[in-house]
This record gives C-alpha cells, structure tokens and sequence, in this order.
C-alpha cells in the first residue's frame, strides 16, 4: 500500500466520527454492515447497508419451474430455512388446491419445530459470542449439530433439507427416528440447565443483556416487529395461534411472553421457546404413529406443470418471526411474482437503527444479534 | 373464522371496492388506486388493521401496470387483508403510506429499488440493497437477468480427462445444458 | 466461451524449489512452512451460505482447532480467506480489497459450487461466477454447502500443499495482475480501484512479470485520482467512488 | 551477592528465553482450558510455537510507518526488560535493583508502546481499543498499587528478591496469601484485569471493535503481540506467586504455583461474558479497592 | 409429561442472576469432549451426496438435465454405451457440473428409468488446476472410484414419475361385439392434457419412429392446449395423421422413456386426439399453409393409393410437382381402407386424410388398373418419375393338404371385401390359421358378422407362436378374446379336413419349436398332441405378398429381387432410374413404415427431378 494513505484522517471537530460496522465484522451476524456514527461511545446514528447478500432470488424463481424452487427457496435464510421451504409449498399448494395429506402436515410440524430449536441454539451462541462469551456458542453450535444429524437422517441434507414439495413432504421417516428424536429431545432437557448456570442466570451477562436494545411494546407494534422479539414487549402473538396452519391448532403449546423488551427478554422468550418446541416435537412423537397414510399429494410431471392463475400469501412462524410468502401465477410453468417477507426486514433494518440510535458501541453487536436479524432474509 | 359484523358494515361503507373472501381468513380487496390510503386508514382505525405485514408489488408489463399489494392483519378480526391496487407503470408514482404504517418505509425503499416506482412521501427512498447496481430496476419483467449474466460472466470451461478420451472415442458433449432449458424453450 | 489462461512460469519463479547446498536453511525452510501448514488463521468472512457450516467446523463437534486453525477477525491477522459460497457483487469488492489487505503468503479457498461455476444463482445478476477469475484461488470444497468434515479435508489438503510448500498462488496474483484487475473492471467498471499499490508490492517481491501489468493496469493509471488519504477501517475501506 | 558481568548476561539472556517458553506453555494451557470446558480437544501441544514461527515467517506488506514498529518493539522490548526483573529460582537478574516500583512501571510500556503503535494506523477500531486499553489499565491499576503498596508494607520493601526470601524463610505461614489474605484476593482481580480476561476484556472485543488495538496488526506485528502475550501471562502469574505464595524455591515449585494461579483467570474467563468499559472501572474500584483497603487497614492493626 | 409443563417460567426476568452459577460448568474439566474423530463420518443413508448413475439402466433420456434447476446437467455422447433407439436406449450420459450443482436430488426424482442416484460420499476438494474433476461423468462406481453406499435414491415416496396412463373409453366387449362401430372413443381434452403432462420430452418417440415423428412437440402442444401447433408439428412429417392416430404400432411407445417403469405415454392416442379435436378444414388451413404454389412442370405417376403413395404423392405436390396416382379400386386409402376393419379405422376418418392430400393437389384416379386400363410404359412415357406402392394384396397360402379348398380363403380377401362392403358368406363356425394382427382383424370381422347373424361367435384363432412370441398386439389379442374367439397358442396346421367335398375341419399339432437352430423356418411338432377344430370354413392369415404382375415380363427381368420381393436402395428407387417401389411391397406390412418410405420416395424423387432441370438446362 502506498505510504501516503496512512496519513491519519482528520474527523470533523464536533468528536463525532464513523465507523463501519461490517460487512466483515464479527459483531455483525452474516454479511451485513451498519454505518455508525459515533459520539465518544455513543452511537448517534446507525445506517444500515444490506445488499452484501443480495441474489435476487425473487427474479431467479421468476425464472425457474415451479419444481425447481424448492431447492432455492431454503437459502433464503441460511440459518433458519425450513420455514421458507414449507412456506413455499404452502403457497403453491393453494395455488393448485392441493389437499396436502395428513401425515405430511404433522412431519412438517416436525421439521419446523426441529429447524426452529437449531435456529434458536444457533442464537444464544451468537448472542453470547457478541459479549466475549464463547462457551455456548460451542455449546449452542455442537448440540444443533445433533439435530442436524436427525435431520440428515430424515431429509438427506443437514441444512437445506429441501424436503418439502408442494403436495407434501419428499420422504417418509426413517426407521427408529422418533425414538431417536425421542432420545435427542431429552438430552437437550438434560442440557437446559447447563445453559442455564453458563448463560442465562450469569449475572455478568444479565447485566449486560438488561436494558440493551430496549423496545416498548408500543414501538414493536409500529415497527411491524413480530415473532419472539414482539413476545418480549409481553404481546402474545403468534401467527402458529392467530392464523394456525398445517396442524398447529391440534397441538398443545405455550407462548410465551416476557415484558422487558430488551436483549434480555428476547433471549429468554427464545428459552421458553426452546422448551416449547421440545414439547410439541415430544407431541408429535406420540401422534405420528397412529397418523397413517401418503405422505404427498399426487403432483403432475413436475416438467409439465402449470399452476392456475392466482395469488396466495402465506404466513408461518419463524424462529425471527413472521414469514410472508406472497405468491402470484399466471397460469404458467414458474411463478410470476414470489415476494418474500422475511422477518428480518423489519427487526434487522428499521428497528436495529433506532435501537442502535443512541446505545453504546459496546452494545451495538449485543442488540443486532439479539434482535436475531438475519441479513440473507432482508437481501434476498 | 367469522369476521364480526361490523367489518362487513365496513366494507360496505366503500364504494369502487370489490372484496372477494378467497379462503380463511384471507380477504382479497381491489381498490382504485386513488382511495387506497384511505381504505387503509380505515381499515387501521376502524378495524385495527395495525400490522403491515409486507407491501409486494407485481409487474404487469402486458397491462402495462403495476400491482401494488398491502397485506395487512388484524388481531381483532383475525383477518388478512390484501388490497390490491394497480397504477400505470409509465410514471411509476405513488403515494406512500409511511403515515399510517411506519414499516412501509422498507417495503417502499425496496419496491422503489426493485421496480423504480416512486413513492411520494415516503422518508427514505435512497438504494438499500442495490447501492453498488446501475443497471435498471431489476425485478422488472423486461429486464433480462440471464441476458446480463451472460453479458458479464464467463463459464467454466472444463475440460477433464475423460471428455478429452471420450471425444476421440467419437463421442463429446451432446446437450449443453442450454440447449435444453425446459423453462426457455416454452418461452419462445 | 472463454479459454482459461494457463499461470505463467517464469524463470525467476520462486515457487520452483531451489536446493542450496545448505542443509540447515533447508531445514529450516521445511520446519517455516511445516509451522506455517499447523497455524492457519482464517478470515471468517460469510459471504454466503456456506457460513453456516464453518461454525460447526470451528466448534466442538469438529473443532478445528486441533489442526491449528482458528478464527480471525481481520484480514491482517488471517492467512486464508474462505469464500463461503455465492459472493454478491458488492460483496466481491469488498473481498478483493480484503484479499489484497491480507498478508502474503495467503490463501482462498472457494467452499460451494458458487464459488465455481455460479452454483445456484448462475441466473443472478447479483452474484459473480467464477471466484479464481477476481483472485487466485488454492483450493475448491465441494458441496452446497460442504459439511463441517468436508471443509476440514479441504483444510487439511491445503495444509498438505503448504506443507510441500506449493501453495503460491497468491504470487499468481501478482505476476499476472493485468488479468485478475481486467476481469474485475469488467465487472466493476473501468473505474475500479483499490488503495493497495499490487504493482509495488509485486516489485518488492520480485514478483513483477510482463503480465502484471498490461492494458488494464494502464487504465488504473488513467483513473487514478491524485492520492489522498484514505480511511483504513476494519480493513475494509469504502468504496472509493464516493469521495 | 555479587555475580560477575558474564553470568549476569547470561542471566538476562535466559531470564527472557525461559519466560517465553513457559509462556507458551501457559498459552497453550489456556487454549487447552477452554477447550475442555468447551467440550472440545484443543491444540496440539506445540500449537503456540507453531503460531508464532508462522506470524514471523510472514511477508511484511505494509509498515504504518516507524511509530508503528517502534510501539511494538516496545510492547515487546517492555515486557523483555521486566522478566529480567523478577527473581526466579537461581536468577535473580537486575531484580535486586529494580524492585517492585520499577517493575511497575516497566510493565506499563507495552500498553503505552501498543497505544503509540496502534495509534499510527489510523484505524478507529484500534484508536477505540487503546482507549479502552489505558481505561482498563487505570482501573486495574488502582488496586494493583494498594496492592503492591500493601506487600511493600507487610514485608518492609520492595525488593522482590527479599520479598521471597522473607516468604521462604517463614514457611507457607509467612506467604503473602496467608498473611494478607484480602490483599491477595484483590491481587486476584487486579491479575484477571490485567491479563485482560473475560469479564474483563474490553479492549479486545472482537464484536464490538474487531480486536482492538490488533486490528491492523498482521504478520510480524501479530506475531510480536503473541510473544508479548505470553511473557504477559508469565509475568502476572510469577508476579502474583512472588508476591503472595512465596516465589520458587526451585523451578518446579514456582512453574506449579505460576500454573496453578494462571488456572484461576484461565478458567474464569471462559465462563463470564465481558463488562461494559465503565461497568469495568465501577467494579474494579469498587470491590478489589475495598478489599485491597480493608487488607491494608488489617495490615496496620496486625 | 415434559419437564416444560411443570415449570413454565423457571427463570425469572427481574433476577439478577448469579455469579456462582457459571462456575458450575467448571465440572466440564471432568467430562469427555464431544469432537468427533477427524476422519470424514459415513453420511446418513439417504444422504445427498454425488452422483452415481447406474449406466445399465440409464437411457439418456435427458431428463434429469431438464429438471435441473441450476443447469448443472450435460450430456455427454459415450460411444462405448449401447445406442437402441427403437428401445429408447441412447448413448448418451449425464455429467453433471458440481460447480452449478445443489443435491437438491430432483434429478433422482424424476429420472424415469431410476438410474440416477446420489451416493454417501460428500468430501470432494481439489486445488485451483484440478478444478476440471468438477466436471463429472457419473458412473455406478462414485466420483473417487470407492463405494460409499447409496444415498438419496428412487423410492415409491420421492418418484415423481407418474407411471399410469390415463384410461382410455372403450366400449365393453358386450356392446362393441356385434357391430363394427369405432372401440376407442378417444381422448377429452382434459385427459389429453393430463395424459401429454406426462411427457417428459426426451424425443426417443421421435427416433424410434420410422418416419421421425415430432411427438414431443406435438405432446408439449397439446398439452398447451395449442391444438393447431400439435396438428401443424404431425403434418410435419405424417399426412396420414388420423389413420396412425388409430392403426399405428407405435414404436413410439416401446422407446418411451416413461415406459421403462411404468406405462409409457399415450402417443398414439395423443396425436389422434389432436387430429380429431380440430375441425377438417381447419386442419387443412394449417396443412395448406405451405403448399408451394408454382407448378415445376414435372409429372408423377404412383400406382397404389395406399399410405407410401400418397405420402410420396402428398409430399411432391406440395413442392408443385404434378402427381397422379393411380388405384385400382373404387376407392383410395390402400390397406388402411381394405386391410384395417371399421372399428379400428373408421373410413370417414381415412378419408379424412386423404382429403387433406387431395387438396395439397394431388390427382387419384381410382378404378384404374395399372397394367389392365394403362400399361406401365405409358405412365412411364407420360411421367418423369414412376413410384409403385402396391401394397400386399395378395394372403399367402399355407399350402398344406385340402388349402385348396373354395372354402379355405385368404384373409386379406374376406377383408377386403367386407371393407368393400361385399357381401359374404358368413361361415357358423371358421377357424383362422396365423397369429398376427390380420388373423385377429378377420378373426374379429368374422366374430362380428356371426354375432350379427347368429348371435353367438365360434372361431378359432390357431397360431403357430407361443403367447410369448405372439405376433399380434396384446390389446388386439386381449380383446379378440373378451368378444369370443378363442386363441390357442402354439398349433400348427396340418391338414384342412374335407369330407365328402365339404370343408368340416382343420387339423392342428401341438408346435414344439418353429426355428431351428441356423434360424431358418423349420416346424417341430409334438405328433400326440393333435386336435381336429371343427369348421365350415379355414381362412389363412399367415401372410401377404404383392400382386407385381403389372410389370410385365421384360421389367419384372430386368429388376432384382429378393426372396420374392422387389428390391430397392435405401431411397427406395430399383435399379430402373425412373422407378422406385416402397410400402409394404418392399417393406413388410405398417402403415407408418408405409409414410416414412413416401418421404424418402419424395426426396429422393425430387433430388432426382432437380438433377434432370439441370440437364435440360444445361441441353
């Protein structure tokens, strides 16, 4: 590098000065940056910059057969992409009028359930990570691995399961996988507590976590806020309540709230959560046998498939929230407009710079990661 | 799910609004696009349509228009309202909602970048995503994403061994994958 | 389509072995680059979706550590730049000046099909295509995305080629700059610049070949602004175009 | 005790060379630590040597100029000059001369020659970790001085060689730890801080400023910090045995205590997310400052 | 239940939390890491990983190639494969280019011979010059020559080759068995559409086609629902589109990649639907449409209006020769018309489509016996070009003891004359010698005729073949069976039965083999298996041969032949430049063999006229 660039540079007298956070920042979650402008330790303002992910995925599966997406579709958000998948062949499902068999929606709860408990390990190691604590990332990470393992087990691929298929699902389940899940679901049980002593009763982290990125319930609303950062303002809202899709009504669950709305609260509504998707997994370990039957719908030659004209708009329960899947044909062999309302749109952009908007550098990174913002899912 | 009564005296309250109960708790209104925001108020403050879950927009190039979606829900009447509205393409302009839904200011950044409509009044119609792009709004239909790609990229161009043996056995590459795309060839 | 170019070699190239007679230094450099096989930093940058099995990889289950490899968290400090998949076009300028921040010797590895040939997004507009047309690139890991066991061999078959102390493509991108910088302003623009001074740098490690500079090198002279300071953050500077 | 030129050289010349060696076997006991408590192998044994000839083999692209260098040499050059000052068994180098104050002092250069280096590369990140890192080493500071004014005090200098003399010739009874039992837990927080562990890591921080003061260090330069660091951890852990549990009598004693006491910061570490800045200096003059006072009011009422 | 139901909220916001607790995952110096072995682990079992291809059971149809979504999918031409295109085999392979690849295993999904599959194995990596093992010809031993086991492969659950073919209406065997109304009712739209769905494009139909049919574009069309497309892509290449709509022997099918598991798509049924869904004169608007218009001057006589014919006719009209063709009967069609019994091929269809050529601007001039009312010379001096299409009019003759027999008849005969509508003399009881698709048209002519006239049906249907081997259609055997013949395998005829004049039964044995071992035709019989069929009459099916004696001696000399028939080149033109002969006469009997010797007549013909223009240009 030639030497003259090192000249330091001068910032404006007013002491304000930037700083980019990100894209290639550990503090960042993915590939995002923020813009910050700082006073002293005090953010001033925040920008954010997204694109860094950007694939134009809405413009790809106007391009590919309605059978084709459904290999796309997961990757739309990397660490959480079951959700997208299901929503997906939700929507095409209305399109056609498929009646998706019975078996199918309860292994799709399955799969949802499992994918939501990886997302939210996934999460308490990064939130954690943001604060100079590694432990229950490796943690967090190595037991969403065994998971991942079921899922691998179940759907051929450890992230991108690409099991979903409009009609159904691609497989039925191994055999002696529930009794492994079974086995799996206890040992998360066993674990809780040891995240518990590590993570979320250690007082250096509570102090740190309590008051951080605080919202009101009342700026959540307005913000369009939703999923387990909403139920941190104390809203119990739920799309899998309010709007209940696949056989959610049929199941037995909690949502659960806390009232701080800050970092904190967020991270322990995502524990409940956790405890909550191990009971409806250790419901559907119950159910599932005795629900017999296909586990898809006769679907025509996927080469040869014209969906009927019209629009749907799904809307399912993330890990990060409301997932909004807005689906229209034409008549035609691919899709003519897909949107994607990743959750993240709202709480990784507008709300992540307001939160930011006068914290202190130190929390910046704390408030993205317990926001759970997902930067692919803003990019698309 | 049934809507309580005082939403059906509502809607039909409006006037030019055609609204089609598709399934369950979806409703589909086509409004002229002049009443929209209104309709929306409404539907906020009447119906406590407080959440904007997204606002997608569709290119109807054939129309010559585009399709502007506002997917509203309500807690209270557990409903999901989608109210279609279609302005001309040419100037590309509309109003923006960010008074009534402060999220629409994402979703009219985005449509904005995506599609080049102008949303007037909206706070921020910067690029977002797209910052470092000079081509045009891509998400519109006439623009050729393959077309560009093939314009700016190379592709591998393997050549491994047992192609170079099976070429002088007399065989070689029979079907480039191009050549047989299912998806352009129904296009043409 | 494009015929690939093959790497020069030149007479001087430093990656042909010369034997000195001295058994120690001999020694010596095999006992450097074993040090150098056993502790290799890498550049955690998630350009894509491959990101998400790099975790795994680093943590428990995998742990990369017992290879010697760990996380860094700026380009300065790493010795591998892993491209995790798909790399947006704005992201690849961002990598190139990572890349180009980095310390020599330094190392790219391509994880997914994306970084190949496109993989999925080979329709985007957004996304570049072949990684080793911006940079040279040491090794490719298959999958979309590899498992954490995947990207360990890969890991582990780079430590092998450092090890024989093969793994000099990073001087590639010096001696033939001319080219790596004419397919990045294809992409870019003519416009394209980045704060590091590669031709200087290729001097200073008598990596200077007729290739590294050429019709496309000629053009950075064209653009060039006089110099001015320029921010070094996080070690990534902003674009330039916006001063 | 006279010692001729010769030996004296030779003294200062392994003073720093067994130091450093320990010090990579205490690196690697704080990879390995955490680990185990990640669940996890760990590096293999000779992974901090490994690091270390790798950073140095390096290519040098960039210099930020001489301060630059300078700042690290320094860092380096600092922590050097205080191995020679702290007695080990059958060494005692310059320790005699200096004594405590000077040690004092000469381990503040590396922060200063960081903060000089650092402050050269124009990188905000690294301008923000040295603020922190001089923040972090005023706080810490406080108690460490009521703490060295405290063992100055009980054992009537500062000479650390007779500091371990008085310790050895009184069995475990006249141990610092025993005789100041709430100066030597103060020690312990003051040694946490300025190992810069968790909870105590601000000016690291890797999510918050990418490393700090290391951010555009690369290279030979990383490589300087990660000698630096591992006469840092042997130099606070032989500092806080000399002080309080009695020195070496011989090499495997002392490398027992010196391993043991680093196991405690070791492990904390691993277990505790980091303060906020200010959250750092409120407690480290909080708590270690109140015990380090109440040691020394139980000093004087002994 | 769950620990989850007792405690909701065990941990409380407001507390402050602990700074002992996280001191208790110090208990994990005393327990065992959880890493695994650094050594890749084995992958689940039906895990993604790369591709293996079973290179016996591919066909490269290519349908994986069209499924991928990330076209990663090319096919590579491997000559050491087996290329069988009337089986649909063809030698090409898919490689697959892992830099486009996701494992997403629709490929595996879809492949509609189960060929393809991922295997288990996931670690590939390679160095920057490597980077061409990216580019892979999978085969069943996996990309690193080790067996990894297979991953993700076809099963009932993830097939999305949708194996049945939609029904087809027929009548019942009670309604259809005394009339000779149409059987298949054909297609509707909607299972036109569904039935074309099914398609997966892979063009084998068209190769195995004799005259190269565009199945795939037609199928796609109609599908679309684009009728004109479908009718203007089977004009393309078959004029005759109504009557191989109905009479065809689809090899079609047979290739049919979909038919390798499972029924394969309903071509033949397709491309009559297409036909029949579109108004006559519309489809003579698109057929028309490229009718050169501009007459070149040259004329053509063809003798015999059968399919070769008018094929040769209709493609030569269309490039504005003047074409005549002439038939001795009252009627064109050929053997379509007098060969194929009503209710396979109904006339009005026939005439359908030769209406269409007609209009092209061909001239038929029927009742015109070449050889009795014009001699060959004179359409040899009147016309540039002479084509003979004769077709096989004439049944071969067992020739065993009592064949001469009045009541002993040929086949082709009785056929042709109850497509003529003569009436004959409809026997109680007859028994049919030959096991082909004639023996069964007559056999169920004649099963028609006796239910209309006595009610009940009683022939006996002997053929020389196994069921195994049997020569006729499945379906036509199938269903001769449900109107009442009786078929019985494996009887050679020995003797027609004659008492006191009268024909009263056919003797038949039991066939042991019917080749011997040089392949040549050599009967073996079980001489204690013998059974006397009782019957007033015998009509012989084993064959036909053609009537040549139209040449004349000094023609019939000069031209070579082969074991009877006349022997032509691959452009089907004799040894005569102004001759040439195609159709059943030099081909055997098929109607779409018949169309593709007509275009190779009429290419070859005009290749042959355009050498003459320069000749007479150059004169």
């Amino acid at each position: 590098m030639r030497a003259e660039n090192y000249e330091p540079k001068q910032h404006p007298p007013s002491h304000e000065y930037e700083l980019n956070f990100g894209p290639n920042h550990p503090g960042i979650e993915g590939n995002y940056a923020l813009k910050v402008k700082l006073h002293g330790d005090t953010v001033v303002s925040a920008r954010a910059d997204a694109g860094y992910l950007h694939r134009g995925f809405e413009k790809l599966m106007e391009q590919r057969l309605w059978i084709q997406n459904i290999a796309l579709v997961p990757r739309i958000c990397v660490p959480d992409p079951s959700p997208m998948e299901v929503a997906y062949s939700m929507a095409v499902e209305q399109l056609c009028g498929l009646d998706v068999p019975e078996r199918a929606q309860w292994l799709r709860v399955m799969q949802l359930e499992m994918s939501r408990i990886t997302a939210h390990l996934f999460y308490f190691g990064g939130h954690a990570a943001t604060t100079g604590m590694y432990n229950p990332m490796f943690w967090g990470v190595a037991d969403r691995d065994l998971v991942l393992d079921l899922f691998e087990e179940l759907t051929g691929g450890r992230v991108y399961c690409i099991y979903n298929m409009p009609g159904g699902v691609r497989r039925d389940i191994p055999e002696g996988f529930l009794d492994r899940l079974s086995r799996l679901l206890d040992y998360l049980e066993s674990r809780l507590p040891e995240y518990d002593n590590l993570f979320f009763t250690n007082h250096v982290l509570i102090n740190r976590a309590k008051g951080t990125g605080q919202m009101s319930q009342h700026q959540a609303l307005e913000w369009a806020v939703t999923g387990p950062n909403l139920r941190a303002t104390g809203l119990q809202c739920d799309v899998r309540r309010d709007d209940p899709y696949l056989v959610y009504d049929e199941l037995e669950f909690d949502i659960p709230v806390e009232q701080g709305g800050d970092a904190l609260a967020r991270t322990l509504v995502r524990r409940s959560e956790l405890q909550q998707s191990i009971r409806i997994l250790r419901q559907i370990i119950q159910r599932l046998p005795s629900i017999k039957g296909p586990i898809r719908a006769p679907i025509p030659n996927p080469l040869a498939w014209n969906v009927p004209a019209g629009e749907a708009y799904v809307r399912l329960e993330s890990s990060k929230g409301e997932l909004g899947w807005y689906v229209v044909s034409n008549g035609g062999q691919k899709p003519y407009r897909v949107h994607v309302r990743g959750p993240s749109s709202m709480h990784a952009v507008q709300v992540l710079e307001n939160l930011a908007k006068g914290s202190r550098l130190e929390d910046v990174a704390q408030i993205m990661f317990s926001l759970d913002a997902c930067p692919p899912e803003v990019d698309r | 799910m049934e809507k309580p009564i005082h939403m059906e005296y509502l809607l039909n309250e409006l006037a030019n609004i055609k609204v089609r109960n598709e399934r369950q708790r979806r409703m589909r209104l086509d409004v002229p696009s002049k009443e929209l925001p209104a309709v929306l108020e409404l539907l906020k403050g009447r119906a406590g349509f407080m959440h904007l879950s997204a606002i997608s927009c569709v290119d109807w190039i054939d129309e010559n228009q585009f399709e502007l979606v506002y997917h509203l829900w309500s807690n209270q009447v557990s409903t999901l309202v989608s109210a279609h509205t279609r302005i001309e393409r040419d100037p590309g302009v509309y109003l923006s909602v960010y008074d009534l839904y402060k999220p629409a200011a994402f979703w009219e950044r985005d449509i904005h970048e995506m599609y080049g409509v102008f949303f007037e009044g909206s706070p921020d119609m910067e690029k977002f995503i797209l910052t470092e792009w000079d081509g045009p709004p891509p998400m519109r239909k006439e623009f050729d994403s393959e077309a560009w790609v093939n314009d700016h990229f190379d592709w591998q161009n393997y050549r491994p061994d047992w192609l170079q043996e099976i070429e002088q056995e007399g065989g070689g590459i029979a079907i480039l994958p191009d050549e047989q795309r299912f998806s352009r060839k129904a296009e043409e | 389509m494009k015929e690939f170019p093959v790497p020069v070699q030149t007479a001087e190239d430093p990656s042909v072995k010369k034997q000195s007679g001295n058994i120690f230094s001999n020694v010596f450099d095999e006992l450097v680059r074993f040090a150098q096989s056993r502790s290799l930093f890498m550049l955690h940058y998630c350009t894509g979706c491959g990101a998400i099995e790099l975790p795994p990889a680093m943590t428990s289950r995998f742990d990369m550590e017992r290879l010697g490899i760990q996380p860094m968290v700026t380009p300065r400090q790493a010795d591998i730049l892993l491209i995790t998949g798909y790399v947006s076009v704005k992201t690849l300028k961002r990598v190139i000046l990572t890349y180009e921040q980095m310390n020599a010797p330094k190392y790219v590895i391509g994880i997914c099909s994306c970084t190949v040939n496109g993989g999925m997004y080979w329709q985007s507009y957004a996304t570049a295509k072949k990684l080793n047309d911006y940079m040279p690139v040491d090794l490719y890991i298959a999958g979309c995305m590899p498992r954490p066991e995947a990207v360990i061999s890969g890991l582990r078959q780079l430590m092998e080629k450092i090890k024989i102390g093969e793994a000099n493509s990073w001087q590639d991108y010096f001696k033939r700059y001319d080219y790596y910088l004419g397919n990045q302003q294809r992409l870019f623009g003519e416009t394209w610049q980045t704060p590091t001074d590669i031709i200087g740098e290729s001097k200073h490690y008598s990596l200077h070949t007729p290739e590294t500079e050429g019709e496309h090198t000629r053009l950075l002279e064209l653009h060039q602004r006089p110099l001015e300071p320029l921010e070094m953050r996080l070690g990534l500077s902003e674009k330039t175009e916006d001063r | 005790m006279h010692i001729g030129l010769g030996e004296l050289l030779i003294e200062l010349t392994l003073m720093p060379l067994v130091a450093f060696i320990v010090g990579m076997l205490m690196v690697l006991m704080m990879r390995r630590v955490g680990a185990r408590l990640q669940r996890r192998v760990g590096p293999p044994f000779f992974q901090p040597l490994y690091d270390i000839i790798k950073l140095h083999s390096k290519e040098t692209q960039i210099s930020h100029g001489l301060i630059h260098d300078i700042g690290i040499i320094m860092a380096v050059g600092g922590y050097i000059a205080a191995e020679t000052l702290l007695p080990v068994p059958g060494m005692n180098g310059i320790a005699e001369k200096g004594g405590l104050i000077t040690l004092l002092y000469v381990m503040m250069i590396p922060s200063l020659g960081l903060a000089l280096g650092v402050g050269q590369c124009a990188n905000p990140n690294g301008s923000i970790g040295i603020s922190r890192a001089l923040t972090a080493m005023l706080a810490y500071d406080i108690p460490f001085v009521i703490v060295m004014a405290g063992v100055a005090f009980i054992y009537g200098t500062t000479n650390l060689v007779e500091v371990i003399n008085i310790q050895q010739e009184g069995g475990i009874a006249a141990w610092g730890a025993v005789q100041m039992p709430f100066m030597a837990l103060a020690g312990l927080f003051a040694l946490q801080g300025m190992l810069g562990k968790q909870p105590f890591e601000v000016y690291v921080a890797p999510a918050e400023i990418a490393t700090g003061p290391m951010v555009e260090m690369g290279g030979k330069y990383l490589g300087g910090l990660f000698v630096m660091q591992c006469f840092q951890l042997y130099t606070a852990s032989v500092l806080y045995v000399t002080l309080f549990l009695g020195g070496g009598e011989n090499w495997l004693f002392l490398l027992l205590k010196a391993f043991a006491v680093l196991l405690i910061p070791i492990s904390i570490a691993f277990l505790f997310p980091r303060f906020k800045t200010d959250d750092l200096v409120r407690l480290m003059w909080k708590w270690p400052v109140l015990l380090g006072l109440i040691g020394l009011v139980l000093i004087n009422y002994r | 239940m769950s620990s989850a139901d007792t405690k909701k909220k065990d941990i409380d916001y407001n507390s402050n939390g602990s700074v002992l607790n996280p001191l208790k995952a110090l208990s994990f110096f005393a327990k065992k890491p959880v890493t695994e072995k650094l050594e890749p682990r084995i992958a689940a079992e039906r895990y993604r990983g790369f591709h293996v291809n079973d290179w016996e059971k591919c066909i490269g149809c290519s349908t994986c190639q069209k499924v991928c979504d990330n076209a990663a999918i090319t096919m590579v031409k491997v000559p050491s494969q087996k290329e069988d295109p009337l089986n649909g085999i063809r030698n090409l392979r898919p490689a697959i280019d892992y830099g486009r690849c996701c494992w997403c295993a629709l490929c595996v999904d879809l492949c509609p011979t189960g060929s393809i599959s991922l295997s288990r194995e996931y670690v590939h990596t390679c160095y920057d010059e490597q980077l061409d093992s990216y580019f892979l010809l999978p085969d069943p031993n996996g990309m690193h020559n080790k067996d990894y086991g297979e991953g993700w492969n076809k099963t009932e659950e993830n097939d999305l080759v949708d194996h049945n073919r939609q029904v087809m209406p027929e009548r019942t065997p009670e309604s259809r068995s005394d009339n000779f109304d149409e059987i298949v009712d054909g297609y509707d739209k909607q299972q036109a559409i569904i039935e074309a769905s099914r398609c997966v494009q892979c063009g084998m139909c068209h190769d195995a086609c004799p005259t190269h049919m565009h199945a795939p574009e037609y199928i796609r069309a109609i599908w679309s629902d684009d009728i004109e497309d479908a009718v203007r892509q089977i004009y393309r290449t078959n004029p005759f589109a109504h009557t191989c709509g109905r009479v065809c022997t689809h090899r079609c099918e047979t290739a049919c990649s979909i038919g390798k598991r499972g029924e394969p798509i309903a071509i033949r049924w397709l491309k009559r639907y297409a036909v029949d869904a579109l108004s006559h004169d519309k489809i003579k608007d698109i057929v028309l449409g490229d009718v050169n218009p501009e007459s070149s001057g040259f004329n053509i006589a063809v003798i015999g209006s059968g399919p070769a014919g008018l094929t040769t006719a209709f493609d030569l009209a269309k490039l504005g020769h003047k074409v005549t063709v002439y038939e001795g009967l009252d009627k064109p069609g050929g053997m379509p018309r007098y060969g194929i019994p009503y209710y396979r091929l109904p006339f009005d269809k026939l005439d359908d489509d030769i209406n269409v050529i007609k209009a092209a601007g061909v001239k038929i001039k029927c009742n015109t016996w070449v050889g009795k009312d014009i001699t060959l010379e004179q359409l040899k001096k009147k016309n540039h070009a002479v084509l003979l299409s004769l077709g096989l009019q004439l049944g071969r003759s067992t020739r065993i003891p009592g064949s001469d027999h009045k009541h002993v008849q040929k086949a082709v005969t009785l056929l042709q004359k109850i497509a003529a509508g003569e009436k004959i003399d409809v026997p109680k009881t007859a028994a049919i010698i030959g096991g082909g698709n004639v023996a069964m048209d007559i056999a169920r002519s004649l099963a028609r005729l006796q239910k209309q006239k006595f009610g009940e049906v009683n022939i006996t249907v002997t053929a020389m073949e196994s069921f195994e081997h049997f020569l006729a259609d499945p379906e036509e055997v199938k269903e001769a069976q449900e109107e009442g013949v009786i078929i019985l395998p494996s009887r050679g005829p020995q003797e027609c039965m004659i008492e006191k004049g009268a024909l009263v039964g056919l003797r038949t044995l039991k066939v042991l083999s019917i080749f011997d071992e040089q392949g040549r035709f050599a009967p073996h019989f079980d001489e204690n298996d013998e059974i006397c069929h009782e019957c007033e009459t015998i009509v012989e099916a084993i064959g036909q041969m053609t009537d040549v004696d139209l040449l004349g001696e000094e023609l019939t000399e000069k031209l070579e032949w082969q074991r009877g028939r006349l022997q032509v080149d691959e452009n089907c033109r004799t040894s005569e430049d102004w001759l040439w002969a195609a159709g059943d006469m030099v081909r055997g009997p098929d109607v779409v063999h018949a169309v593709a010797d007509g275009h190779t007549v009429s290419k070859s013909i005009n290749e042959y006229l355009k050498t003459l223009q320069m000749e007479k240009k150059s004169s």
